[in-house]
């Protein structure tokens, strides 16, 4: 600044000690700079794990079943393939026998890995298991025979019933589920088996109110009439709920808590978990209080006995009034068997 | 060095000090530690970029061949990304919807049909092997080569047809030039009409009838109206779009519709749009929907975003479950032809446009999906994959536009 | 260090070498004879327009160099594939831009392929994105009060319309337009292309 | 490229083994400076008075410029390229205040091509890399190389006839750039036609200080020489190569265009502000600068290194990746020169921190020197390929562009041109609380101007990067840090002016003269 100020500044003595402060600073300063510096260059170079952009997919706690790269070759393998083809189209690759626009796809979602969707890698080591539906021990090819029958209602397709016993199309299916469970414990109630359960609710389950759940929540892929939407080739693409496509009055699914917990766990598909316990059991009650294909194991029996025999206690409408008509008749019979050549 | 204190300064010159000059102590050691680091890191950075170019540009020039089409592998892998959705990896199709190659009058009749309905695709009634079956099937011509043809046409025959005639490409080459204005196929008796090839009994075609665009909407479309832009000047004179303007072609009425009112609504932002929405009276609206509707237009769609086309096409097909992501197909029908309104077409749908799409989904600046399905299934997508699936669905062949709301009604049809 | 030549020798002789190494062997590296297919010459009216760009400053806000997806979504936003060095073969001044205070130009002919749009647009970008803050070029345009035959009229809505007449495009304005039209790089890239592969993630190979 | 690569890896290890070597002879005293070169004497009035007898740290020989002679005859030339360098600072920082006013209010001045935001952002570029910091650094050299050579200027009237042709150019230049004439490539805007006179206008100031040079009268150069005379070497190279017509296109014209303009900065600019800092630095503290073999490490780093930063500035894009991977292995390897003059100047600076508050001059200069650190520090970060995908293409970059070239650059020159005025005219600064003054106006609103562009850059990178933003987003959140950079020039720019002020009151006639005080004022 102004020079006659600067001359009366007596010589200040600089402490050896502030220069060797302000030294060590600088040295500090520039030391952080440089340790900042490579360490964006480590980080940089990739050479941090777990710091790496990129997509890593979060390890679900449930069992993880092999994906369809890891199908193997050989006979094994097509076997496998030919089962997951069947398993994901089933009215074609088992035409005969299925009477319904269903697949055991639409259930068991995932290719049958979907956790609380009945993933067939829970469901395989638990065969052979006692079944009080029908009071015996059920192998798995009894099992898949009554989805043949009940949730396909095999009644109306071309063969009129399940495939056989010893059929290939068990041995596919059940070639496939045994490689969905490959490495998975057997015996045992794995995590993610079956379709869970929801808690009771204090106001019960109502149709009138499932209504209004239905028509927010189901009716934009499964149509306001529930019975499903085709694309322009006619293929189901959203599988119908009830009426004369849909599973009959035997299947599991006809129970209100059985489909409670299938909505509930897995609907919306992609945003499960997003119904209330209240809205799930509502919305199984209205989907299961419309008419459906009749028990298969009715025969001639009536409705009242049929429900005294097979349906007592269950939560289901089979054998009662809902809006003054009787349910369980069954919706009539096709003129021709489901998917017969004209 | 002695230590550092306000020099003397010469009386006559108080501030003038002398010329400046260097001290000579040594560099300190750890500027000597950090030259020799960064030297070894850079030396490392420059080799390992050797390493690194030669691959990577390698690899950069496969996705420019997988993006022109240009594929090697032949006839099976071509089969199993293009065809096997609809007929099914096994060629039985889809009980009453799609017909079966395997057993196919149509297949047996040698390689050259095949390819023929694959560029020309059939619309309306046909039958296979006693069973009716009234869908459509896309034309293939903007998706294949001549080689990819061929090669696929050979493969569907001599597996299901058992012929072992190969078809050359030049074949194939031959035949689009003879079939490139034709359009599709009407019906089975199309085909057999057509080529004279011996079919069963083919059930007749009727024909739709397509409405008539009126002069009004004809200018708003091709000309524009006061503070307008036209819809084609950036849809394209077909509505086939480009980049990340999208493909109208052959998309429902009811979605098109559905759409221009989200944009007036906030519901979709896009200041274009909203500037173009302004002014459209609903019968505006509804009659630029029937028009896009109707339009039947080859893809130009390309998957131009480098995305990974095997994530794609397993998000498409089987989804992603352990990020709760289903596959696109399962609500947008089998090879993405689009389901209802609510669900429209995806395939032949451009790219960049549908990598956007998801991202506005994920980002919050679309809005209008029911349930939020796509808000969710978007959010749980990572950019990668949202690359991945939008290319993959723009490799497909375009839904076949009926007329009007046609399509419409089938999709929801009993 | 106290001698003036040596010093000049080899400050001039690691120039050189920098030179070579950034200017010369790249340039040797992304030398082609041909143009990529797929690539067509500037025409009359576009090279005008590729004229008005360059001396508006267009460069200032907008790069003309999409990014690789692995780098930046890019591809995404409709900005069209990376580029590769002989996109640019027509190019002098080259024009690759530093900024992206606007968005990346080099496919906006293909993104925004509509005339009338990049004429509303020019004359007052927040007539369409109220949020813009790009500059408007009214200078471009004329204020008619009736459009003669072979003008060119903006489409503008009516709060940016003149209260009488019409706007009309100049034609600079055509030939900028014409220009940004003719900005697309859709086409395959060539297989020779040579761009900037570092983002691309690096497999586990050799 | 596989040779390619090949070659330019081991070019690079070559590069380094050569460095490698230099800093081993250093340390072994191979090279060691020859301090009696380095305190040689020379004194008219005193010839034969050699105090080698003395130890030099202690106290050093006193050379007597003033009595010398030389700075009267640089004077001239200095003052009028500081006179026309002031001018062209206000009117270019007064087209980067409109510029940046316009970024946020986009209306404003749009209905003349003139004034249109392409144009004025370039004129403000130019104006302030050609008429100011370029013309102010060649004052800069001037005033010191004869100083440091003991020797007066030779051929004194051709920087006269060099500042006309220059500021004649650079009119040219700013009316063709406002007109819509223009070359369209950053920091090459000036038609090549002009740029021919400029480039004789550079030799008439390159003769001189040539000249100067080889008729020095000290053995040794000191380091603020090697900068400089490497500098006006290495500048002319670039601005003739990176404008010759009609030899680049495309692709490679890009390259050449940032092998120019990043060079601008590394060979010119920089060796103009370090060269200026290290010579004012030690003359106003009256202490020798620490270490001449670090300061041997920071010159020949940054000619190795700075040289081929500049294609950093097209990471990502159509480049040969290898080119891209050189110039960000250069630009880290930038650490290596930055802290070798960062430990010479701060250690000096740092260790007579009394200096600063005594000398408004060294607190300019001084904070300049530190901003060199800071920027290339930046720099360097800025170039790795993660930082650079968020920061490139974003407003961060013109935040780090004007932490070189104004906080480091101009700021220096401002501190020279405070020390030099008084020695120039014989008279002291009548109000210099002004200097202070000018000083917080400038330092606080480049910290506005900086931090606000630094944030906002970065969050608009980001969002960028963001697939699921729209880009309306990044335009969006940039407004108010905008707006922020916006009244932080408008405080810089307020500073120029009280430096013109400054400038202007030392160098006019005064009315009263103060002739008691024939001592400079610091």
């Amino acid at each position: 600044m102004s020079s006659e100020t600067e001359q009366d500044v007596p010589a200040k003595p600089a402490s050896p000690r502030k220069g060797r402060l302000v030294k060590s600073l600088i040295f500090a300063g520039g030391g952080t700079l440089i340790i900042a510096a490579l360490g964006a260059l480590l980080y940089e170079s990739g050479l941090i794990p777990g710091l790496q952009r990129g997509d890593q997919t979060v390890a679900s706690g449930y069992f993880q079943p092999p994906s369809n790269d890891e199908m193997p070759d050989g006979a094994f393998g097509d076997s496998v393939r030919r089962g997951q083809a069947i398993f994901m189209n089933t009215a074609t690759n088992a035409s005969q026998h299925v009477g319904n626009g269903l697949s055991c796809a639409n259930c068991h979602l995932g290719e049958g890995r979907q956790p609380y969707s009945a993933p067939m890698w829970a469901a395989w080591g638990r065969y052979p298991q006692y079944r009080a539906k029908n009071d015996q021990i059920n192998t798995m090819e009894d099992r898949v025979m009554g989805c043949f029958t009940f949730s396909m209602n095999a009644q109306h397709s071309v063969s009129g019933e399940p495939p056989p016993h010893g059929d290939d199309i068990y041995r596919d299916l059940q070639s496939y589920f045994y490689w969905l469970a490959s490495g998975a414990p057997n015996n045992t109630q794995m995590e993610g088996g079956g379709f869970g359960t929801v808690p009771k609710t204090e106001l019960g389950y109502s149709p009138e109110r499932g209504q209004e759940v239905f028509a927010a929540n189901c009716a934009v892929c499964h149509a306001g009439d529930g019975q499903g939407q085709k694309d322009i080739n006619g293929r189901y693409v959203f599988p119908p709920l009830w009426g004369p496509g849909s599973y009959n009055w035997g299947a599991g699914m006809a129970r209100i808590n059985t489909a409670a917990a299938f909505i509930q766990n897995n609907m919306p598909l992609s945003r499960p978990g997003t119904l209330t316990d209240q809205e799930a059991w509502d919305v199984a009650a209205y989907i299961n209080s419309f008419e459906r294909p009749k028990d298969a194991r009715q025969g001639d029996m009536t409705v009242e006995e049929t429900r005294r025999l097979f349906h007592d206690g269950d939560d289901i409408y089979y054998g009662q009034e809902v809006n003054g008509v009787l349910l369980g008749v069954g919706t009539p019979d096709p003129v021709r068997p489901v998917g017969a050549p004209e | 060095m002695t230590a550092d204190r306000r020099p003397e300064q010469d009386p006559r010159h108080p501030d003038e000090h002398f010329e400046p000059y260097e001290l000579d102590a040594s560099i300190p050691w750890p500027l000597l530690g950090i030259s020799i680091a960064l030297g070894v890191w850079g030396a490392a950075t420059l080799f390992d970029t050797r390493r690194h170019e030669e691959r990577a540009q390698v690899e950069r020039v496969e996705d420019t061949q997988l993006a022109t089409g240009q594929a090697v592998e032949p006839g099976h892998a071509l089969f199993e990304a293009s065809c096997a959705t609809c007929h099914q990896p096994d060629g039985l199709g889809i009980r009453g919807a799609v017909p079966p190659l395997a057993g196919s009058p149509f297949v047996r009749n040698g390689p050259e049909l095949v390819a023929n309905i694959m560029l020309r695709g059939i619309d309306g009634p046909i039958r296979v092997n006693d069973s009716l079956y009234d869908g459509h099937m896309p034309s293939f011509a903007s998706v294949f080569t001549d080689v990819e043809v061929a090669e696929l046409a050979s493969y569907v025959t001599s597996r299901w047809g058992e012929s072992n005639r190969a078809l050359e490409a030049a074949e194939v080459a031959e035949l689009r030039g003879r079939v490139a204005d034709l359009g599709s196929f009407r019906g089975g008796a199309g085909v057999a009409e057509d080529t004279g090839f011996a079919l069963d009994e083919q059930p007749t075609f009727a024909s739709g009838t397509s409405q008539p665009v009126s002069p009004e909407i004809s200018a708003l479309i091709f000309e524009g109206r006061g503070g307008q832009w036209s819809c084609a000047s950036c849809h394209g004179d077909l509505g086939q779009g480009r980049e990340n303007t999208p493909r109208l072609a052959g998309l429902p009425t009811d979605y098109i519709v559905k759409q221009l009112g989200d944009f007036a609504a906030g519901r979709r932002i896009n200041e274009s749009m909203a500037v173009v929405v302004a002014e459209l009276s609903n019968e505006e609206k509804r009659a630029l929907g029937v028009y896009y509707a109707g339009l039947r237009v080859p893809s130009n769609a390309r998957p131009d975003l480098g995305g990974d086309l095997e994530r794609g096409e397993q998000l498409a097909r089987e989804g992603d479950w352990s990020l709760t992501v289903p596959s696109c197909f399962s609500c947008h029908g089998p090879s993405g032809f689009g389901v209802a309104t609510e669900f429209p077409p995806l395939a032949a749908q451009h790219a960049p446009y549908t990598a956007s799409q998801l991202a506005a989904w994920a980002g919050g600046q679309r809005t209008n999906s029911s349930l939020d399905l796509m808000e969710h299934i978007s959010s749980a997508l990572s950019a990668a994959d949202r690359r991945a699936v939008a290319d993959y669905l723009a490799s497909l062949p375009p839904v076949p536009a009926g007329s009007g709301d046609m399509l419409a009604e089938q999709g929801e049809g009993q | 260090m106290n001698n003036y030549l040596p010093l000049s020798i080899i400050s001039l002789g690691i120039l050189a070498f920098a030179t070579l190494m950034l200017v010369i062997a790249p340039g040797i590296e992304m030398a082609r004879p041909e143009p990529p297919a797929g690539l067509q010459p500037y025409t009359v009216e576009e090279q005008r327009g590729r004229d008005a760009y360059v001396s508006m400053g267009c460069l200032y806000c907008h790069s003309q160099q999409p990014r690789a997806p692995e780098q930046a979504p890019d591809g995404e936003r409709g900005w069209g594939r990376p580029s590769v060095s002989a996109d640019y073969f027509y190019d002098s001044p080259h024009q690759l831009g530093t900024m992206r205070t606007g968005p990346d130009l080099l496919n906006v002919g293909a993104r925004l392929p509509s005339e009338s749009w990049h004429l509303t647009h020019l004359y007052q970008p927040r007539a369409i994105f109220e949020w813009s803050i790009m500059p408007a070029y009214p200078f471009l345009f004329e204020v008619k009060a009736e459009a003669e035959e072979g003008d060119v009229v903006v489409a503008l809505p009516p709060e940016f319309a003149p209260a009488e007449g019409v706007v009309v495009a100049s034609q600079e304005a055509l030939d900028l337009t014409a220009y940004l039209l003719s900005l697309d790089r859709t086409y395959p890239a060539p297989q020779d292309g040579i761009r900037d592969d570092g983002y691309r993630p690096r497999g586990d190979a050799e | 490229m596989v040779t390619m690569g090949l070659l330019l890896a081991l070019s690079f290890v070559v590069s380094l083994l050569a460095l490698g070597f230099l800093i081993w002879a250093i340390s072994n005293k191979q090279v060691a400076p020859d301090q009696h070169d380095a305190r040689v004497i020379f004194d008219p009035g005193d010839e034969g008075h050699v105090e080698s007898g003395e130890t030099a740290t202690s106290r050093p020989y006193n050379f007597d410029t003033v009595r010398s002679g030389i700075d009267a005859i640089s004077a001239r030339p200095v003052a009028v390229l500081l006179i026309a360098a002031t001018v062209w600072l206000v009117v270019g920082s007064g087209f980067g205040l409109v510029s940046s006013l316009k970024l946020h209010l986009p209306d404003w001045l749009s209905d003349h091509a003139p004034l249109t935001f392409g144009r004025v952002r370039t004129l403000h570029l130019n104006l302030v890399i050609y008429g100011w910091l370029s013309q102010v650094g060649i004052a800069a050299m001037i005033w010191i190389l004869p100083r440091i050579f003991h020797t007066p200027l030779r051929a004194p009237r051709m920087p006269l006839i060099g500042a006309a042709l220059w500021n004649l150019a650079v009119l040219l230049g700013a009316l063709a750039i406002a007109n819509g004439w223009t070359d369209g490539e950053e920091w090459l805007e000036i038609p090549w036609q002009l740029d021919l006179m400029l480039a004789l206008a550079g030799f008439f100031f390159m003769v001189p200080l040539v000249k100067t040079t080889l008729a020095r009268q000290v053995h040794h150069i000191y380091v603020t020489g090697w900068y400089f005379l490497a500098g006006i070497l290495w500048f002319p190279c670039l601005f003739v190569i990176a404008n010759l017509p009609y030899v680049h296109s495309g692709v490679e014209e890009a390259t050449v265009n940032w092998w120019f303009a990043h060079n601008v900065l590394g060979l010119w600019l920089t060796p103009l502000g370090v060269g200026t800092a290290y010579y004012f630095i030690p003359k106003i503290i009256g202490k020798p600068i620490f270490s001449y073999s670090v300061s041997l490490l920071g010159f020949w780093g940054l000619a190795l290194f700075y040289s081929q930063v500049g294609i950093h500035h097209l990471i990502g894009g159509p480049v040969p990746t290898w080119v891209a991977t050189l110039s960000v292995v250069h630009s880290v390897m930038m650490f290596i020169p930055v802290i070798a003059v960062a430990i010479n100047q701060h250690i000096t600076v740092g260790r007579n921190l009394w200096a600063l508050k005594e000398s408004l001059p060294l607190r300019f200069i001084a904070f300049g020197a530190l901003m060199y650190t800071m920027a290339s520090f930046q720099g360097s970060i800025e170039a790795l390929r993660s930082v650079n995908s968020v920061t490139h293409f974003t407003h961060y970059t013109v935040g780090h562009a004007h932490l070189g070239a104004y906080a480091f650059v101009t700021i220096t020159m401002f501190g020279a041109a405070y020390h030099m005025l008084p020695r120039m005219t014989g008279r002291a600064f009548r109000w210099p609380a002004l200097i202070n003054a000018h000083f917080w106006l400038i330092v606080v609103g480049f910290a506005i101007y900086f931090f606000g562009l630094s944030i906002g850059g970065w969050l608009q990178g980001l969002a960028m990067l963001d697939g699921t933003r729209p880009f309306s987003e990044s335009v969006i959140l940039t407004k108010p840090y905008l707006e922020a950079r916006s009244v932080g020039g408008a405080l810089m720019t307020l500073g120029h002016i009280l430096f013109a002020f400054n400038v202007a009151s030392i160098l006019l006639p005064q009315r009263a003269p103060e002739t008691v005080r024939t001592v400079p004022a610091e």
